[in-house]
């Protein structure tokens, strides 16, 4: 087995830790149960992008992996502040 | 040899995400999953980091590696801090 | 065994899409679609990455998972209704678009499947390629925006601004959110900073890597729109006026670099040989500006205070600095 | 017929279309509706992004690469103006 199909296979088994991972946002019950949940793919996808970068030798994937890091920050403080004035 | 070791420090690291995932889906209630998740979140991916800056060398891919790893860390400490936050806030309401 | 590899991530990826997707439409109600649409975008992203495709990945990481998120999220905010169950339509009704749907699904698919091979083997890409060495960049999606289409992305700078004016034409901003604690101000002091940061390495990457005018100026809007969830009601935008500049700066910087080679060379965006790298680096930092003003004040949704000219007489003093 | 990633894509493409036009008509809210039309323009790019693909290591063409990112960034301009349409609507209503 080369270098590049044990990367693989790790990449594959790290996508379906976030399968599993997402069922808990289908399952809730409470929106900050699915927030973690998102938490999670945003976490995983950045390790994704980092392991595609290296694949794919496409190292702009690592650029990928950072905005993607700070935009989920973004998009997770704006879910915690809904609805908090009640608006 | 240093390939190998590279190779097992991500499958390692893949080992934490997988823990986080099945803590998230099994544990009870909200603030043990948020626990379980913050260790998959930290170590996972610093280990998976180690591990592709081990596989690929050179000073500036690993220190790309360490920032992107730092950021997550940051940005995931305050938002598991404001979901625990909101959780709480909902509970006592 | 590698081919079998990818082909297995390639199925995973697209069930993972395709339940997303299906999560986000069916949901019971909106709050739920708006996590599974965040959790989808965030998805895509992975999947351009897979797809060779770096650049739309950077924007659909900027946009896709965080400013579309942040744009429903709030509109959640101004429907509460919305977020109750029931937001389906059920009945017979429901099983005739479900059945027509699924109809024409299959239809496009078999479409696809027959043209799928027989498809032109003679592609843009080799044109581009062939062409690269003269655009003045080497990011071949840089040189399609900015070079040799250069048309479309002034147009498309237009259409962005028509559809500022329409949200400005509509009504006054959403309110502002409550001032942030400090667990959300510690967040907001190095987030932002490091957004700005970013989003100026990309548009000076986007000449010879990934990036650009689009993706940059999503983070500098991503970086308003995080101002603006910490409280600040005008999401660190400057006074109207200035804003009113930033907005059509991108259409102004486009018109004047055409109407200056039209008047030397008699064609209009047709960059003289040498000068293209310079010129697009031109466009594209106005360009940023004005994306990034239109974006921040999309997800605003409506006119800041300030922005029409005294109807009262009674003009709000601003009592803040630009930041 | 081989299944090639092209394939693959292209078809989830073809599927979250069929979805967002599916959702677009039987979701009651306007949020729903416009949440929905865009998983329909996803599938679309997903769609053109698949067929431009040529392999790993291959450069993809870049033509629908540019038509995807101008896509995305009108798309949520878009989606931002029918937002407002619907708040103020449901304020001229209540009016």
């Amino acid at each position: 087995m080369t270098l590049s199909d044990s990367i693989l296979i790790a990449t594959l088994l790290l996508l379906i830790t976030q399968v599993f991972g997402l069922l808990r946002a289908v399952l809730g019950p409470s929106l900050q149960d699915r927030m973690l949940s998102v938490q999670l793919l945003g976490t995983g996808g950045v390790a994704l992008l980092l392991l595609l970068a290296t694949l794919l030798s496409v190292p702009a994937l690592i650029d990928v992996a950072l905005v993607l890091a700070l935009l989920a920050a973004v998009a997770a403080a704006a879910l915690t502040r809904r609805g908090k004035d009640g608006a | 040899m240093l390939d190998l070791f590279g190779i097992s420090l991500i499958f390692i690291g893949i080992g934490f995400y997988a823990a986080g995932s099945i803590g998230l889906l099994r544990l009870p209630d909200i603030y043990s999953r948020l626990h379980a998740l913050t260790k998959a979140d930290n170590l996972g991916l610093g280990i998976l980091c180690a591990g592709l800056a081990l596989l690929n060398g050179g000073l500036l891919y690993a220190m790309k590696l360490l920032l992107v790893w730092l950021l997550v860390l940051a940005a995931s400490a305050t938002t598991s801090h404001m979901i625990a936050q909101q959780a709480l806030r909902r509970e006592t309401n | 065994m590698g081919i079998q590899l990818w082909l297995m991530l390639d199925l995973v990826l697209s069930g993972l899409a395709l339940g997303l997707g299906w999560a986000a439409v069916s949901s019971r109600d909106s709050q739920r679609s708006v996590v599974f649409f965040i959790a989808f975008g965030l998805l895509l992203a992975i999947i351009w990455a897979r797809l060779n495709a770096p650049d739309l990945a950077l924007a659909e990481a900027a946009i896709g998972a965080g400013l579309s998120g942040v744009l429903l999220l709030s509109a959640l905010r101004d429907e509460p209704a919305a977020a109750a169950a029931g937001d389906m339509i059920r009945g017979p009704k429901a099983l005739l678009v479900t059945l027509l749907s699924l109809a024409l699904t299959a239809l496009f698919a078999w479409v696809l499947l027959q043209t799928l091979d027989v498809a032109d083997k003679v592609r843009m890409a080799d044109q581009i390629a062939a062409q690269l060495p003269n655009s003045g960049v080497t990011n071949p999606v840089t040189a399609v925006l900015l070079n040799f289409r250069a048309y479309d992305t002034l147009l498309e700078l237009a259409v962005l601004l028509a559809a500022v004016l329409g949200i400005q034409a509509l009504g006054p901003a959403r309110p502002p959110y409550r001032a942030a604690g400090p667990l959300l101000g510690g967040l907001i002091r190095w987030l932002v900073p490091l957004l700005i940061l970013t989003a100026g390495y990309l548009l000076w990457a986007g000449a010879h890597a990934p990036g650009g005018a689009f993706q940059a100026g999503a983070l500098l809007a991503a970086a308003a729109v995080m101002l603006r969830l910490g409280g600040d009601p005008d999401a660190g935008l400057p006074r109207p006026r200035v804003q009113r500049l930033l907005l059509v700066a991108g259409i102004a910087g486009f018109l004047l670099v055409g109407i200056v080679t039209t008047a030397i060379y008699q064609s209009f965006l047709n960059y003289p040989d040498g000068w293209s790298g310079g010129l697009i680096l031109l466009i594209e930092t106005a360009a940023t500006l004005a994306i990034a003003t239109t974006l921040a004040l999309a997800c605003i949704g409506g006119r800041p205070a300030g922005w029409e000219p005294a109807e009262s007489g009674a003009v709000p003093t601003r009592q803040r600095e630009s930041k | 017929m081989i299944l090639t990633a092209e394939l693959i894509y292209a078809l989830t493409g073809v599927g979250l279309f069929g979805m967002g036009l599916r959702g677009a008509l039987l979701r009651r809210s306007l949020l729903g509706r416009i949440l929905a039309i865009n998983i329909c323009g996803a599938g679309v790019f997903l769609l053109l992004v698949a067929i431009s693909y040529t392999g790993p290591g291959v450069a993809p063409d870049a033509l629908p690469h540019a038509l995807v990112l101008t896509g995305i960034v009108v798309a949520v301009s878009a989606t931002a103006l029918a937002l407002a349409l619907g708040r103020r609507l449901r304020e001229t209503a209540r009016e």
